[in-house]
């Protein structure tokens, strides 16, 4: 009985819930029931969304845990970092329930969890910079990595050299003006193999894809439940 | 040889199938929705059976040997190496929420994790898996322990260490992940799942530590920066074959056998088209061609 | 000996390539050198298809953004409005996603010259956030004011006059979608371009440019702007140079230094390569 | 008196900084701005978190609480899954999570075989068929290129269908085929790579003039102080792990 519930009905429940989505998707048996089917959809994409919020908060209970380990075994070298943390996250909740309460005491002053004013302030101000700054940072990271990875240590590592140059002249002003040509020769070099290349790629990752749905739905595909039992 | 049950009624479903929808075409009765042509799931429907009869046949003991993939082989050195070295195991898939259509990447590199796990209790080596999918937080912290219980360590399990959950947010994710992997001086990088941007920054943090770096996703767009860096990486569909091998189960390696039925059907197709094209035949029209009368 | 090898030490360490990288791209932003460019066909294309557009045409430009890819986006997007604009065009502009508002006033901030004669609600409108992508996309081209009812400064659409000029997809002569995804251009190709035909124009980042090249190649959208080299050609085009042609400075130095540190990365590696070969010999 | 927006403005500035310095090393005001980084990243994303519970459940059953348990009494079955997800703490119960897993994954997968079959499969046949005699000779090359990486990158990832050679016996047709699409598959993908990654380089630089743009530009002294100060906590760090 246990293994019944705890091994076979969550993997019945991936098994139906797939069969049925993807089975409507390409069947059409009349208008009601693509109708029924569409209004279906739309309500498990709706359940998903509920249950990633659960998730979300349990993750952020999983956050503060974690911090609060870190403070207890680390002692002072971590603790005023992971206050922050702490700290950082609970203001935000709270600001976010306060716009929460506020959205449904005060409908007319327009505030919502996310539009809450302070709650904005600290995600336009510490959020959005950090966020832009650690996307951004990749321009460091694309520099030292190109300086390792256009070694030329093989014909084949030569030929990747090639491409990337004339890409690199093709897309700056400057090589414009040492020869006019890398401009087109770069848009052939990505319109005709750059496109060539993805495309196995693309085809591959897509039966990849449906060969592991098969395996989740002959429930051969066992290891997001964890446990082997 | 006598065909097992389980591949004749897959086949049969085929075949009945196949026989409905010719009917009907004739009978120009609408039964398959005009939302995507109609070869699409014609090609399912085969990879599907396909995949099936060859996991049947695996179980009846016949074996299809696969060739080499050398990233995954590179998996257990890397993770001796780093024992030997004294420096953890860095693993992590992701960030996200697996209601996604990325769930089967997420699915190859949980699988990948599970060889990683499992491997780090048979060497004893120290593991941290980073993750940012919160509905996975319970699966990492079972397979982590799973790994470390069966080889008989479970002394070295401490999921407050060895799971750290960062956050569902990229940047965020990604910063707190570069960070993990400098500051624990982890000896191998093992990046396995569906990577946006941040696929080169742990790269370059592994980079500066000097780690044993294997990584691969299917997202096409960052297939590159994994496969120029890392010491060895998985390419496209090659991670779902490594969450196959990782499995070490025969039967469920049969199923990527259907893989290459799927490159084959595209090969002929394409090569068919081609051809066709001599004799003024668009071959891409039918492709393309939608279940819709009137 | 021990001197090159030290050399390529210090030419190695990643810190000298940052900082040079960092002053690299800086440094041309504070004083443009203006390497002059060459117009490519493909953004001729655009500007001779919006050229053709008649006064008191409509235009709707989809703003889907975040802040980061600012600097190649919004260039173009200063370019094509001011176009329009002079053209004699009406806007509406809508986000389908929550930070395209604000990229939206960072990019009214910035291009104040081009609003400053404009009227809102007669001349341009912005809708603001509309939640619910793809559907939603659908939604809107069958209709804009059954999908939301206020604009993002929550005036009510019925009385603003733009909006009740146009309220669905064959409304528009041209749909401009300037996104820093890829999912939004298969959104208005799926949902506008295929029922209804309304011809879309494509602004998009240097790395998404080959995944929606399909699109413009099977003739769904008019044409593409690529990045901040686009952006560049646009503002030569239109005459108001911008962020788009000092940024092509910078992106210039900064290519260089970068070739310049693969070849010394090429030449520390084959004379380490050769001096251990020689090692061996002896 | 110090506003609010130019506290903020100082604010960015400095993370944007210390979030930079990292690249050099790690040090204490990286791990700062980190820390700040995800506390408000954690934050924000239970903020949406509770967002997308407002607005999917909460907000319909309480302002129209009537068509709510008519039409979507079933959202009852999501907050129980939900909240089952908290049985990760049990160490009797933790399987319970799994039902709520189990539904995600599914409807992520269901979306996946959806869309797969079509746009990366039939979408890319399709696009391949090209006619590869005609009078246009660059039109004719391109075609030929496009369908030769094309196959040979497919014949490169075959895992358990391929010829092999036999040893001793001379490499047979179908073989030297095999290994030569092989080789034209694996080079046309590495040009690939190469460019993508070079075009990449535009892109990046492109933001990181963004970001100047926007935060350190506007606060240049802000951003200079911050720099310094991370030089200072980066010398420190060394000097102690000294």
């Amino acid at each position: 009985m246990s293994l019944v519930v705890r091994k076979y009905v969550p993997q019945i429940i991936i098994s139906a819930i797939i069969v049925a989505t993807v089975a409507f998707y390409y069947l059409y048996i009349s208008k009601e029931v693509a109708g029924a089917f569409s209004t279906a959809d739309k309500a498990l994409s709706d359940w998903a969304v509920i249950i990633t919020s659960f998730a979300l908060i349990v993750g952020g209970i999983d956050i503060l845990r974690f911090h609060v380990l870190r403070i207890k075994r680390e002692g002072l070298a971590q603790a005023p970092f992971s206050t922050v943390t702490i700290a950082l996250l609970i203001t935000m909740v709270v600001f976010g329930v306060i716009g929460w309460y506020y959205s449904y005491a005060d409908p007319k002053a327009g505030i919502t969890i996310t539009t809450q004013p302070q709650f904005r302030w600290l995600y336009t101000n510490v959020y959005a910079p950090s966020d832009a700054a650690v996307y951004s940072i990749l321009v460091f990271y694309i520099a030292s990595a190109s300086y390792r990875a256009f070694r030329v240590r093989n014909p084949m590592a030569l030929l990747l050299l090639i491409t990337a140059v004339i890409i690199m002249f093709g897309n700056t002003t400057i090589g414009g003006l040492i020869w006019p040509g890398f401009l087109s020769l770069r848009d052939w070099i990505m319109t005709v193999p750059n496109t060539a290349a993805f495309r196995p790629i693309t085809i591959g990752a897509g039966l990849g894809t449906i060969v592991l749905g098969l395996r989740l739905l002959t429930w051969r595909e066992v290891s997001w439940m964890g446990r082997r039992e | 040889m006598k065909a097992p049950k389980g591949v004749v009624i897959a086949i049969a479903l085929l075949v009945v199938i196949l026989v409905i929808s010719v009917v009907t075409w004739s009978l120009r009765v609408q039964l398959y929705s005009t939302r995507a042509p109609f070869s699409a799931f014609l090609i399912l429907l085969i990879l599907l059976v396909a995949g099936y009869v060859f996991m049947e046949q695996a179980r009846l003991g016949r074996s299809f040997p696969v060739r080499k993939i050398p990233a995954f082989d590179a998996i257990e050195e890397a993770i001796a190496r780093s024992v030997e070295m004294g420096r953890p195991v860095h693993t992590t898939f992701g960030f996200g929420s697996i209601s996604s259509s990325m769930a089967p990447q997420y699915v190859a590199g949980l699988g990948v994790l599970a060889h990683v796990a499992r491997l780090c209790g048979k060497y004893g080596a120290k593991l941290i898996a980073t993750l940012g999918v919160p509905e996975v937080i319970a699966t990492t912290e079972e397979i982590v322990r799973e790994g470390y219980y069966s080889a008989g360590r479970p002394e070295l399990f401490d999921p407050a260490y060895n799971v750290r959950y960062l956050t569902d947010q990229q940047f965020a994710y990604a910063s707190a992940v570069q960070a993990t992997i400098v500051r624990e001086n982890v000896g191998a990088n093992i990046v396995v799942g569906p990577f946006y941007a941040e696929s080169l920054i742990f790269m370059e943090a592994g980079n500066m530590v000097g780690a044993f770096q294997i990584a691969g996703t299917a997202r096409e767009t960052q297939i590159p920066f994994f496969v120029l860096v890392a010491d060895y990486s998985f390419i496209g569909e090659e991670i779902f074959a490594a969450g196959a091998l990782a499995s070490g189960d025969k039967e469920t390696l049969a199923s990527i056998r259907a893989q290459d039925i799927g490159k084959f059907i595209s090969i002929i197709l394409i090569v068919l088209g081609v051809i066709m094209l001599l004799g003024g035949f668009k071959l891409v029209d039918s492709l393309n061609w939608v279940w819709k009368f009137g | 000996m021990s001197g090159r090898i030290s050399l390529g030490r210090v030419l190695e360490s990643r810190e000298l390539l940052y900082t040079l990288l960092l002053l690299s791209v800086i440094l041309p932003l504070l004083h443009p050198i203006g390497i002059p460019i060459e117009i490519s066909v493909r953004t001729r294309d655009v500007y001779n298809y919006v050229e053709k557009l008649k006064p008191g045409c409509h235009v709707y430009i989809e703003v889907y953004y975040e802040v980061a890819a600012r600097g190649e986006l919004e260039p173009n997007l200063i370019a094509l409005t001011k176009h329009l604009f002079d053209k004699g065009c009406r806007i509406v502009y809508g986000s389908l996603s929550a930070f395209g508002v604000v990229a939206f006033s960072l990019f009214r901030a910035s291009a104040a010259d081009l609003f400053a004669d404009k009227v809102y609600g007669r001349d341009y409108v912005y809708l603001g956030y509309i939640a619910g992508g793809e559907a939603a996309t659908a939604s809107l081209a069958k209709s804009i004011k059954g999908t939301i009812s206020v604009d993002n400064y929550g005036n009510r659409l019925e009385d603003l006059p733009l909006m009740k000029e146009v309220d669905k997809a064959t409304d528009f002569d041209l749909v401009v979608i300037v996104s820093s995804g890829t999912d939004v251009f298969a959104y208005y190709v799926r949902q506008w371009h295929t029922p209804y035909g309304v011809p879309l124009l494509f602004v998009a980042l240097s790395v998404i440019g080959p995944s929606i090249e399909p699109f413009v190649g099977a003739k769904q959208a008019i044409g593409m702007l690529v990045g901040q080299r686009a952006a560049a050609e646009y503002e030569v085009l239109v005459g108001r140079l911008g962020l788009g042609m000092a940024s092509m400075d910078a992106q210039s130095t900064s290519h260089m230094l970068i070739l310049a540190f693969i070849v010394i990365g090429n030449v520390v590696y084959w004379s380490k390569r050769l001096s251990s070969r020689r090692g061996g010999a002896r | 008196m110090i506003s609010w927006e130019v506290l903020g403005a100082w604010i960015s500035a400095a993370l944007v900084v210390w979030i930079y310095s990292f690249a050099y090393r790690d040090n204490a005001l990286y791990k700062l701005a980190e820390h700040i980084f995800l506390g408000t990243a954690a934050g924000y994303s239970i903020a949406l978190a509770l967002d997308s519970l407002n607005r999917v459940l909460i907000r319909p059953a309480v302002t129209t609480p009537g068509t709510f348990w008519a039409t979507s009494w079933h959202y009852v079955i999501p907050v129980v899954l939900g909240l089952l997800m908290f049985a990760k703490y049990s160490r009797r119960y933790y399987w319970l999570a799994r039902y709520a897993v189990a539904v995600n994954l599914a409807v992520g997968t269901g979306l996946a075989l959806r869309a797969v079959p079509v746009a990366n499969i039939v979408r890319q046949i399709t696009a391949t068929i090209l006619p590869l005699w005609g009078s246009d000779p660059v039109k004719v090359v391109n075609n030929w290129l496009m369908v030769l990486i094309t196959v040979g990158g497919l014949t490169y990832f075959l895992f358990t269908i391929f010829p092999r050679r036999v040893e001793g016996a001379p490499p047979s047709p179908t073989y030297q085929v095999y290994r030569a699409l092989y080789y034209i598959g694996i080079y046309g993908m590495m040009v690939g790579f190469g460019a993508l990654f070079a075009n990449t380089i535009m892109t990046r630089v492109g933001f990181l003039i963004s970001i100047y743009l926007i935060y350190l530009q506007p606060q240049v002294w802000a951003s200079i102080v911050a720099a310094i100060l991370a030089a200072i906590a980066i010398v420190l760090g060394a000097l102690r792990k000294r």
